[in-house]
This record gives structure tokens, sequence and C-alpha cells, in this order.
């Protein structure tokens, strides 16, 4: 049971990632890629590391897989934003 | 485990190097190859952990996916736009096109010819199958090593020399890095967001740090990926416009960026006058010797790294605030360097830069 | 007893963490460790002339799974030239750089520098040996910077980037080794090695890494710059010690290691290589403008006759006369050392004085600086090799065992090479002993020209009657 | 479940292959940032899956130390220089 | 028969010779410094690819401790090289 569970939560997390690299080439300006890949890759490792929870063997590993989690979040949120500024520093610039 | 997922996974991944590899080196613009440089780093970092080598996983993650591209964006930020498309220094700086273009063609064929030869000799090397005495003989003599990660047990037991070497190459680099003159300006606060990302990545970078010197007794980490992460958490500082980086004064900092070498030769003679080899630990010694090393080693990779990042001698920030001409500095400065100036984490903008250079000893 | 050998490694490191620490006691604590790490250079080369070569385990591990250090004949009259070359360019140093500042910066990277070349020259592992040479660049770099001006920082960025260049190279013939043979350590490996595509590349890779690093024609480019802007005391060492310690792994490499690979081809290519050194340095010797250059540019030239060496030595069979030149070389290449030491340093009290190293204003030097000019005779004899210095015992070896293994090209090579050492060295004589107008007073300078007669001195009379023992050395050994 | 984890880390290994073609492209250096923050995001998952994959629980401490220095090159990239003199 | 061995290995030898190429010929003092680095990473790719034993078995820590010196001898000369880069950069003649 709790296999099933977590196969469906990595390939869901698989999905998110695709789609937000899909999304990265496809779309057309930064801030729409910036917008779908925000979404799409922190979603994904969300579920994945979800997924890799349920078949960690002791709780340590669960949290810092947690920690990897939370890390990824907030750094990407941060860099996004730091990423948009920068461009649109460039932007006024020119 | 899929055969057949696994060699799809290896060509994907290095195919992801090879093309980035190239990438990073055919692209003109420097800032360019520095980003690429730094995803190849990442990459690298994955091939490692394919190769169930996680040791080296941690020291790329750190240093050749963070540090070095740090290191390289500094670089980049401050070379005038001239050298970036230009360099009149090339080391063939051939007068007329036609002497370039032979010297072009002959050391790509060079290459090529480079490429094949050497896989050639690694195929007959790996052909008859590696030799794996050393492999054993490092597994037989671990349980006196001191610890239980092969890696660490070579690197600061069997290798030690090697690695008291190492850290010497690093003590000279910096210090050929002070000799140049002091440093460029710094940087200044990035605004709120980027704040509030330092607030929590440096308490944590630096946990992390403290959780991999721990761990590398028994399981990949160890002082050299401690240290970097340390040293991370120095650039992270220096990027939120934190200029002394909580370091101490020049006396200090000599010690500090010494502790590395100093530990290794003061553990290492000491055995010697005890009448063993040269760091040879006594094997119930030798897990807590091994610590004290790391433990200093890891202070001296961190601070110099991060010293490194800033490029030149660092500039007392007594003297950004008070001094005015170098010819009265050394007196304020001895004085500064007897009651360092420790700043806390926040971000002292007010401090204004001075380019004047200010020696210590006159 | 063995333990000198790390100390030959461990003092001179100590004494860089000290003088770094204690800046203000720097010099006093330089010339304690020069005293003590040359003293115990000597007491080793004592040891090895009576009991052959020595090992000393580090860590107590077995040579392979731990690093061995090692030190045999070639390795003791190295160490002992290093010891000697460098405690004279202290002396030297400690005077040329006034003011303190200076001084705290130069001495840490300056003993660092010593350390590594000790750590070079003793080394019995081929990773730790790639270890010992990125060592031995970076603070080479870093002290050629120390010049300060433009063109020094340009010259050591060049530097730097040939070193890696050579050491990334000798460190992918390192890895195929290890792919190849499963061992680092040297012994272990000359009794394994068996020619074959692994073997060969390695062996190419890494002499073509220590080639770049000894600036071998046409490898040189980076030399002149560098060594022609470094400061007096750091040229000295750049010329007389660095190149020669990459010049010393091909050695160890091509005789010892991987001795049943070498091809009489291969020694060829290194020999021609040598010639053309010879030819092109000397003439732009010839063609130089300052003094520095003129002797960046002949080291150029005599890192030539060394390379001449390996066709002789490789048609020549095992016995008395293979030894014999093998001597012959090792004592063209310390007498090499001594006397470019020497001259570089006599170099850099002119350009002090003067103010500049111009060789076409050079006119009164003899009458103002005379003990510096004598140096600058001293290096010049031993340069061209003429007798008594210890070149022209090494020439003479060469050309006898050319003429006996019928390589007559070599002859004409050493003779037209030397010829044009002539030239170049009467050349800047002619200058200085060029009247001036208005005579001024000789002045000598103790604490900076002592160390240059000295070390030219050791070149020309030194080693020109002390040259028996060195064959002894290498015939022990060997 | 082992069938799954490899499928998995193809899949992800294919997803940092795309963002890699994105850094490779551009145009402009943000967007090569942004594909390297996503590369960043793959790689800390190929790792967590390679880690149970190959019973190697190290890699979990890389893919940790993969997220936060992700977060260092950014802030560096964008970090702000003072000019020369007083700012 | 290691394909993972094998493809590593001979992918180590290709980066070499590329990271040599730019180290030769780049015009860009930065691009050459990356490309000694690349060519390095070459190495270390052949280094550990060698002690590469197979998926269950444990590898050969001594290429793997080897490979640790290297990265941190590699990034000390890099930072020399840009800290020499920068300090000429700054120079009145050349900015």
């Amino acid at each position: 049971m709790i296999d099933v569970i977590s196969s469906l939560l990595i390939v869901s997390g698989l999905g998110f990632y695709l789609a937000g690299s899909v999304g990265l080439l496809r779309l057309p300006d930064l801030y729409s890629r910036l917008h779908a890949l925000t979404k799409a890759d922190n979603l994904g490792l969300g579920l994945l590391t979800a997924g890799l929870i349920l078949q960690a063997q002791d709780l340590f590993i669960a949290i810092k897989l947690t920690l990897i989690w939370l890390a990824v979040l907030a750094a990407s949120a941060a860099s996004a934003h730091l990423i948009a500024q920068h461009a649109r520093r460039r932007e006024t610039r020119t | 485990m899929n055969t057949t997922a696994v060699l799809v996974f290896d060509i994907l991944l290095v195919l992801s190097l090879l093309s980035l590899a190239v990438a990073t080196l055919a692209t003109r613009d420097a800032h360019r190859s520095v980003i690429l440089f730094m995803a190849f780093g990442l990459v690298l970092a994955l091939a490692w952990g394919r190769l169930m080598a996680p040791d080296v996983a941690l020291a790329e993650a750190a240093i050749g996916a963070g540090l070095s591209g740090a290191l390289l964006l500094a670089a980049v930020r401050e070379q005038p736009r001239q050298t970036l498309t230009a360099d009149t220094n090339a080391v063939h700086s051939g007068n007329d096109a036609g002497l370039k273009v032979i010297l072009q063609s002959v050391a790509t064929l060079l290459c090529v010819g480079l490429a094949a030869t050497l896989s050639w000799a690694l195929a007959h090397a790996l052909q008859s199958a590696p030799s794996n005495a050393l492999a054993q003989a490092v597994q037989e003599n671990l349980a006196t090593s001191g610890v239980s990660n092969p890696v660490t047990a070579v690197l600061l037991n069997f290798r030690a020399y090697d690695t008291l070497l190492e850290l010497a190459v690093l003590l000279t680099a910096i210090l050929g890095i002070f000799a140049l003159g002091p440093a460029r300006p710094g940087y200044r606060s990035a605004g709120p967001v980027f704040d509030s990302l330092a607030h929590w990545l440096v308490p944590v970078l630096i946990l992390t740090a403290g959780y991999l010197l721990w761990v590398g007794a028994q399981a990949p980490g160890g002082a050299f990926q401690a240290g970097a992460i340390l040293a991370a958490a120095g650039v992270v500082l220096q990027l939120s416009g934190q200029r002394t980086l909580g370091l101490p004064q020049e006396r200090t900092l000599h010690i500090v960026i010494a502790a590395g070498v100093g530990m290794f030769l003061l553990v290492g003679l000491s055995l010697l006058f005890l009448g063993r080899p040269f760091l040879g630990y006594p094997p119930a010694w030798a897990s807590a010797l091994i610590l004290l090393i790391e433990t200093a080693a890891m202070l001296a990779i961190a601070a110099t790294l991060a010293l490194a990042f800033l490029g030149g001698r660092p500039q007392s920030p007594r003297l950004n605030a008070t001094g005015e001409k170098p010819a009265a500095l050394s007196t304020g400065t001895l004085r500064a360097a007897m009651h360092p100036v420790r700043s806390g984490t926040d971000a002292d903008t007010n401090s204004g830069y001075r380019n004047s250079s200010n020696e210590q000893k006159q | 007893m063995a333990d000198m050998l790390i100390w030959l490694v461990a003092t001179p490191l100590v004494g860089a963490l000290v003088t770094l620490v204690l800046p203000r006691q720097a010099t006093a604590l330089v010339n304690l460790t020069a005293v003590a790490t040359t003293a115990i250079a000597f007491t080793l080369l004592y040891q090895v002339e009576k009991q052959g070569a020595l090992d000393y385990e580090i860590g107590g591990w077995t040579a392979g799974l731990g690093i061995a250090l090692r030190a045999d004949g070639l390795s003791a009259m190295l160490l002992i030239m290093t010891a000697l070359v460098v405690t004279a360019a202290s002396v030297y140093a400690s005077a040329y750089f006034r003011q303190l500042s200076e001084r705290a910066r130069f001495w840490p990277l300056w003993l660092l520098l010593w350390s590594s070349l000790n750590a070079l020259l003793l080394s019995g592992d081929l990773f730790n040996i790639y270890v010992t040479l990125e060592l031995l660049g970076l603070s080479a770099v870093a002290l050629t910077s120390l010049g300060g001006k433009t063109a020094a920082l340009q010259a050591a960025l060049r530097y730097l980037q040939v070193g890696l260049l050579g050491s990334m190279l000798f460190l992918a013939g390192v890895s195929l080794i290890y792919a190849g043979y499963g061992t680092l350590d040297l012994s272990t490996l000359a009794s394994m090695v068996v020619p074959g595509p692994v073997a060969w590349m390695a062996l190419a890779l890494m002499t073509a890494g220590l080639l770049l690093k000894t600036a071998l024609f046409p490898l040189h480019f980076w030399l002149p710059p560098a060594h022609g802007s470094a400061p007096a005391p750091v040229s000295a060492v750049l010329s007389a010690l660095v190149v020669k310690a990459a010049f010393y792994l091909v050695l160890r490499l091509w005789l010892d290691v991987f001795a049943d690979l070498v091809t009489p081809a291969a020694s060829n290519i290194l020999g021609i290589l040598g010639g053309g050194a010879i030819l092109w340095g000397s003439w732009r010797a010839l063609r130089a403008e300052r003094l520095k250059l003129l002797a960046a540019y002949s080291t150029v030239a005599q890192l030539g006759y060394l390379f001449l060496f390996f066709p002789v030595l490789q048609a020549l069979p095992p016995g008395s006369a293979r030894d014999s030149a093998l001597g012959g070389l090792v004592i063209l290449a310390l007498t090499h050392g001594f006397a470019k030491a020497g001259l570089f340093l006599a170099i850099g009290i002119i350009q002090q004085r003067a103010g500049h190293d111009r060789i076409r204003e050079l006119d009164g030097t003899a009458q103002r600086l005379p003990a510096t000019t004598f140096a600058i005779a001293l290096g010049g004899v031993a340069l061209i090799g003429l007798p008594p210095s210890g070149a022209f015992l090494g020439k003479w070896q060469l050309i006898s065992a050319a003429f006996a293994t019928g390589q007559w090209l070599w002859v004409l090579i050493v003779v037209a090479g030397s010829l044009l050492a002539a030239a170049y060295m009467f050349r800047v004589l002619g200058h200085a002993f060029g009247n001036q107008a208005y005579p001024q007073r000789a002045v000598t300078v103790a604490r900076e020209e002592w160390p240059a007669l000295i070390l030219t001195g050791i070149a020309v009379i030194g080693l020109g009657l002390a040259g028996a023992p060195v064959w002894q050395l290498m015939g022990s050994n060997a | 479940m082992s069938e799954l984890l490899s499928v998995a880390a193809v899949g992800l290994m294919l997803a940092l292959f795309l963002g890699l073609l994105r850094v490779v492209r551009g145009p402009d250096a943000g967007d090569r940032m942004l594909a390297a923050q996503l590369i960043g995001t793959a790689g800390v998952g190929v790792l967590l899956v390679l880690g149970l994959l190959l019973k190697q629980t190290a890699l979990i401490d890389v893919a940790l130390v993969l997220a936060l220095l992700a977060a260092v090159a950014a802030a560096a990239f964008t970090g702000k220089q003072c000019e020369t003199g007083n700012d | 028969m290691m394909t993972a061995q094998w493809l590593y290995g001979i992918t180590g030898c290709l980066i070499v010779a590329l990271g040599l190429r730019t180290a030769l010929l780049h015009t860009l003092l930065l691009q050459r410094v990356i490309g000694i680095n690349i060519m390095g990473a070459g190495v270390f790719l052949v280094l550990i690819a060698v002690a590469y034993r197979g998926p269950g078995e444990a590898p050969d820590p001594v290429p793997q401790a080897l490979v640790l010196t290297g990265i941190v001898v590699a990034v000390s000369a890099t930072a020399l090289a840009l800290a020499l880069a920068r300090r000429l950069a700054a120079e009145p003649d050349n900015g």
C-alpha cells in the first residue's frame, strides 16, 4: 500500500519536473518561464521527496529530506526574485 | 535495477557533461561561460554520485558548482570590457591571420590526437582489470586508521602527507593573493529579499559544515567539504554587504589561515619527538588526532576560500571608518589589531570603502 | 636517521608559518631556518655517501599504501645546491627588500618555495610529486608577482597558466599509471612497468607537462618574461632551482622509472629540442637589451645542454663511461645553478644602484661596483664553460661521450653554444669595463655582493676542483 | 520499487538535459541563471533518487549541499558591487 | 565488463582534450582558466571511473582521495589566477 502511494507521488513529481522543463524551453519570455518553472519544479521536488520519505528507513533521513525540500523552496523563491530583479534592473538600464 | 534504464541514464549524463563542456569552451562571452561552467560542475557532482564517490560529490557540489563559480563571477565583474572580448596577452597572439590559422589547426589536431591516444591507453588499462591491491590494503588497515570512512582514512592517515602539502598549496595561494594588495570594493546589500535569504542561509550553512565535519569519520564528509561550505557562508555574508565576514584582524587572521598546516605539523612533529614516524598516529589516538587536524584544516580552508573571494588583503573596518592618510595609519592599525572590531551579522552599510592602501607595518 | 628526510621538508615549512605570524622577527627566523635546513642537507649528503640511498615511510605505512620519501646521490646533491643557493639568496634578500612590509610578504612565500623544492626532490610517489609541483608553481608565481609592476603581474599570470597546464598534463599521466598499474610508488612502479600503450602514453603526458615547466625550447616562451621581471633573489632561485626541479623529474622518469621504455628515437627528440634551445637561447641572449633578459635567455640555452645528454646516455651501454657522462650531466646542472643564481643576484645589485639594467648603458660599472662586476665575470666563466669551472668538466664529458658514440651533431652544437655564450658574456663585460668620462668612487655592498661572489665562486672553483666526489656519489647510487 | 526509481532517475535526468538546452541557448543571462536553477532542482532530485537506488544515503547530504549552494550561486550572480571609492 | 567505467572514462579523456584545446587557443584569459579547470575535471573523471567497481561493490577509495586533493589544489590555483587577473584589470592602463 505504502509502495503504491509512494510510486504515485514519485511519478506525479516527475510529471511536474518534465512539465517545468518543457515550459522552460517553450514559453516565450523570461517572466513567464520564471513563473512556470518555480511552480513546477518546487512542486515536483515536493512530491518526489514525499514519495521518497515513505520509502525512508529511519526518521533522520526523513527529516533531512524535508529539510532539503524546504531549503530548495526558500532558495528558489529568493533566487527567482533576485533574478527577476536583476532582469528588470538590466531592462531599465538599457 | 533496470540495466537499460541505467544505461540511458548514463548516456544522458555523459551527453550533458560533453555538451556543457563544449558550450562552455565554445562561447566567446566570459559571463556566459562562467554560468555554463557552474552547470558543468553541478552535473559533474551527479556523475560522482552515480560512480559511488559521495565524498567527491560533496566537494564538487560545494566547490565546483558553488565557490569556483562565485570566484569566477567576481572576476568577470571586475574585468574591463575589452579584456572580456579580446586578450592582448594571448600566448599565441599571432600577428598575421595565416599563422593563427595554422597554430589553431595544429593545436586542434594535437587535441584530437590526445583524445584518441588517451582513450586508447585508458582502454588498454581498463581491459586488464585495474588492480585492486591498494583498495584491499586500505581495507585491511582501516581498523587501525582511526576512522571508518576509507576516503577519510586515505586523506588523513595513509596519505596524510599529501593533504599536508595540499593545505600548504592553499596557504601559498592566499598569501599570493594578499601580496597583490588590498581588496577591491566590497558588495552592498542587495535588498530585503537578499538579506532574508542570507539570514537563514548562513546559519544553515554553518550547521551543515559542522555536521559534515563530524560525520566525516564514518561517512562521506570531512574537513574539505565542511570548509568549503563554511567558506560559502562567508561569501554570502560578503555579498550581503558584510566586509569583515566576522573575521579577525591581520595577525589573528594569519594564524587562522596557517592553522591547517600548523596543526598538521604540530601533530606530525610531536609524534616524531615521541619516537613514532612523522604523522604515524598511535591507533588509540588516531581518531582524536584526525579530528583535531580536521577541525583546524576546516577553519583554514574556510577562511582561505572566503578571503580568496575578496581577491586581496582584507581591509580593516576601523580604517574604512576613520583612516585618512596611509602615513598616519601604522599606530592606529596596530591598536585596531589589538582590539579587533567584530561586527555582528548586520550589514554595516555606512562604512565607506577607501581605495588607499594601508600598510600595517611601515 | 632517515628522519632527516622529513625534517628537510618540515623545517622550512615551520619557518614559513612562524615568519607569517611574527613578521618583525622574520629575518632572524629565516636565518635560523636556513642554517638548520642547510645543516640537515649536509648531514643527509654525508649519510647517503656513507650508506647509500635513504628511505622514509611517512606515517609508518609501507610505500604504496602510504607515501615514501627517498634520497639518493642525485637528490642529495640537488638538495645541497638548493640549500646553498636559497641561503645565499636569503642573505641577499634581507638587504634587497628594504621595507618591513615587503619582507613580511616575501619570507613566508620564500620558505614555502624552499619546502616545496625539498619535498619535490625527496618525493617517491607520483601523485605526491604532482602536489609538490603545484606547491612549487604557485609559490614561484606568487614570488614573481612581488615584482609589482604590470609586466611582472602579466608574466606571473602567464607563468601560472603554463604551470597549471603542465601539472594537468602530468596529472593525466599519473591517472593513466594508476589505471594501468594500481600503484603510485616510484620504486614499485619501476619494477612493474612494461612497454605498452599505458606506459608510453603516461610517460609522454608526464614528460610534456614537465618540459613545459622546465621551459625546453620551443616551450620556453613564458620563461624570459617571468625570470626577467621577478625580484632579483626570486629570479635567481627560479633560474637556478625551479626549472631544474622539473628537469630532475624528467631525469628520474627517463633514466630510472621508465628506463626500459625509452627508445633512441625518443631520446633524440629531446636532444634535438635541447640543441634548438642552445642555439635559439644563446642567440636571443646575444641580442637582449636588458641584463636580466640576457640571463633568462641564457637559462633557456643552458637547459638545452642538459637535454643533449639524453641521446648520448641512451647510446652508451651501462658501465663506467655512462656513469661518467651522468656525472658530467649533474656537474653541469649544479654549475649552472650556482652560476646563474649568482649572476641574477649581481644583476640585481646593478639594477638597484643604476636604476636600470640596460646593457648599452653599463659603462663604468666595473669602476663603481668592482666586486659585483667580478661576480658577473665569474658567472660568465661558468656559463661559457671555461676551465676551471664545473661546466668545463660537464661539457668535456658531454663532448667525449658524443665522440665515443659517434653523435657529431651534438659536438658541433656544444661548440657553437659555447662561442655564443662567450660572445654574450664579453658583450656585457665589454660595456661594464668601458670607461666613463668621470669615474666614480668604488662602492661595495657587502650583504648583497658576498652571496653573489660565493655562488659564482662555487660554480667556478668549488665544482671545478671538487668534481670527483660528484662522480663518486653518482656512481654509488645511480 | 527499484524499477520505478531507475525510471524516475532517467526522467529527472531528461528534465535536467532539457534544462541544459535553455542554459546553452540563453538568450539572456537571466534565462541561463533560471535554467541553472532548474538544473539544480533536478540535480537534487536525481541525487535523492540515486541515493535510494544505490543505497548510498550520503547522496542525500550531497543533495542538501547542492540545494544550499544553488542559493549561494544565485546570490553571487545577483550581488551588487560597490563602485570604487565611497559608495 | 563494466559499461559505466568505460563510458565515463572515455568521456573523461574527451573532456581533457576539449579543455586543453581551450587552454591553448582561447583568447580570453578567463576562459583559458576555465579550460584548465575543465581539463582537470576530465582527469578526475578518469580517476573516479577507474575507482568504480560496479553497483553493489565498494569503490577504490584511493583515487577518490586523490581527486579530493586535486579539487582543492585546482581551486587554490584558480583563485590565485583570478586574483592576478583582477589585479591586472585594476591597473590604470588596462581599465
